[in-house]
């Protein structure tokens, strides 16, 4: 069986505990797949170079980062770039031959790009063209099923491979998609969630996908520990579990949506600040989906 | 003034109209992205899946 | 046969010719490992956050960049990260299923980090401690040769994965090593010179290493476009080539060197200006080296 | 005043000695690097391979 564990941006630098654990997950003999984010890294960055991070509201609600050009520049220096090569070296003082990506790479996570949002803004509601973001459509599981076959473990991180078909694209400063004299579809580094790959890759893998957080699963009632949702198998249970999910949990919750729909075979949202993270997940110390 | 490419009635935009900001036209409910202001310039606006990124 | 080619770093962003003919080459059945550069931009982006890169000269007079730990992290970001992942979406484009990797990944780029360095300063000598750089010893040709077998071109870039034995390092300020208690050697990602990094990989694959350079080979007089030297393969014709390389030149044959050395087949030096400068410079056009 | 590693004779130091500084032992020529100024304390300088990164 694969496990695919999906560690913490914001932490990806010094998730010791896990990368211990995935150490020895690997040295067991089992498969492991690790997927990290990282868009607090990309603001401290962005302002270290004297940019303002953007974020944008959607009609509904839902707060995004902008990702223009620039912003997606810096997003892969600090992604497949720093975080990723300095979580692959974690990991190769653990012992583990990991292998970093990024989802271009063999277009690991491949979609359409979408270049226009829909935002609100001032009361008003905008289309706001240039944004450097995709929809995970595809999974080159080949790809990683080499690496695993070969000994290889890879630690994956998006920008995704998206596919500009300038559709959406109307503007002329929108010039990112390359030569104007070319008109075929073109792939390009675009943004998307690392919650979002993570389920993706599980998925496609038929995995079971491990997300690690700073809490230890989702709580009907935050502020008392004894409600987390330990399990969630019937129609009713992801009702209470869709209840209970807040702030950031409910995008980890529609992500262990699509990872189930993809083919995974579980999901644990589980707490990064325990001892042997992953494994203990794995053994039910976590929110577990089925 | 200018006209809905939907169902072809008037719609006025206000005077703070901006590129990009979408109108609703109040005959047909049709949602209309304002590509430009000076002459106005309007167009069905595109459905957009809604999504995030990292 | 497999074929390595070393593109320039400056322009590695938009090196398009060679680039299709790299996809040419796959499409024909070739096996291609794709390497560069990008000290320019990583200079760029120093500059961009306010830090002045650091060049220092050793007794000998070579001029060297000083990497200290936030050079490190700029140099992650702007090779591993922003370069690589444009050039292999650029590899995308032309049909070909790029994989980027530094040499970290999987430690495909493996030696001791050298963390002193003697420099020559104000006309005295000195040892500067704290450089982030290393010397690659081994090349993890397994790992390149299960993405090939897979149908992968693998895109190559620096840092190297550094062993940081801490022999030399002797300063508290040095703590790039990490953790004080931790007395075991660990792996870091460090400098090395992306000409030496496309030697070490094409003599560790037997490969025919093609060097992209902004001149169409060695010259014995520069300004005589009839005096190239065509082909090295006599003792007389390796004095002939070191008299004649001039400043960058002469590190390029050195790097020449090494790679015949590992084992490579033939090292071409040609320009990357040309329709097709792969098959080209295969072709001749070029200063071969046997 | 401090005394060379390698065969004990005095090495004296200039007043703008630093930390890191290479000096040469006047008795026996070997490479002393400066660890410490005040007081002063030398060691054997690195052989060091010369090198270069990108
Ligand atoms: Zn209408
Ligand atoms: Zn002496």
């Amino acid at each position: 069986m694969t496990t695919v564990v999906k560690i913490g941006g914001a932490r990806a630098v010094d998730p010791d505990g896990a990368l211990a654990d995935v150490a020895e997950l690997v040295a067991s003999g089992e498969q492991v797949v690790v997927v990290h984010g990282g868009s607090t890294a990309v603001d401290e960055t962005l302002e270290a170079l004297g940019e303002e991070p953007e974020y944008v509201e959607t009609p509904s609600g839902v707060v995004g980062r902008f990702t223009d050009e620039r912003t997606m520049e810096v997003f892969e220096m600090v992604l497949p770039g720093k975080l990723n090569t300095d979580l692959t070296a974690g990991l190769l003082n653990e012992g583990v031959d990991a292998v970093g990506l990024s989802g271009v790479d063999g277009k690991l996570l491949a979609g359409p790009r979408k270049s226009a949002v829909r935002v609100q803004e001032d009361g008003k509601k905008k289309i706001r063209r240039g944004d450097h973001s995709g929809t995970i459509k595809q999974v080159n599981a080949d790809l990683l099923e080499t690496l695993l076959a070969g000994g290889y473990t890879p630690v994956a991180t998006v920008p995704m491979a998206g596919k500009d078909g300038d559709r959406e694209a109307r503007s002329a400063s929108d010039s990112a998609s390359g030569d104007d004299e070319e008109p075929r579809a073109k792939w390009l580094p675009v943004n998307a969630d690392a919650d979002r790959a993570a389920a993706a890759i599980a998925g496609a893998l038929g995995a079971d996908l491990v997300v690690l957080t700073d809490v230890s699963g989702v709580y009907a009632d935050p502020d008392d520990a004894s409600t987390r949702i330990d399990e969630v198998a019937t129609p009713e249970d992801w009702s209470d579990l869709e209840d209970a999910a807040e702030g950031f949990m409910t995008k980890k919750v529609m992500a262990a949506e699509e990872a189930l729909e993809g083919g995974a075979a579980s999901v644990a949202v589980a707490t990064a600040n325990a001892d042997a993270p992953v494994t203990s997940a794995l053994d039910g110390d976590a929110t577990t989906i089925l | 003034m200018t006209t809905c490419t939907e169902c072809g009635a008037d719609v006025a935009l206000h005077d703070d109209a901006e590129a990009g900001e979408i109108v609703d036209c109040t005959t047909c409910g049709a949602e209309l992205e304002v590509i430009d202001v000076s002459p106005p310039v309007l167009e069905k606006a595109p459905e957009l899946e809604e999504d995030w990124g990292e």
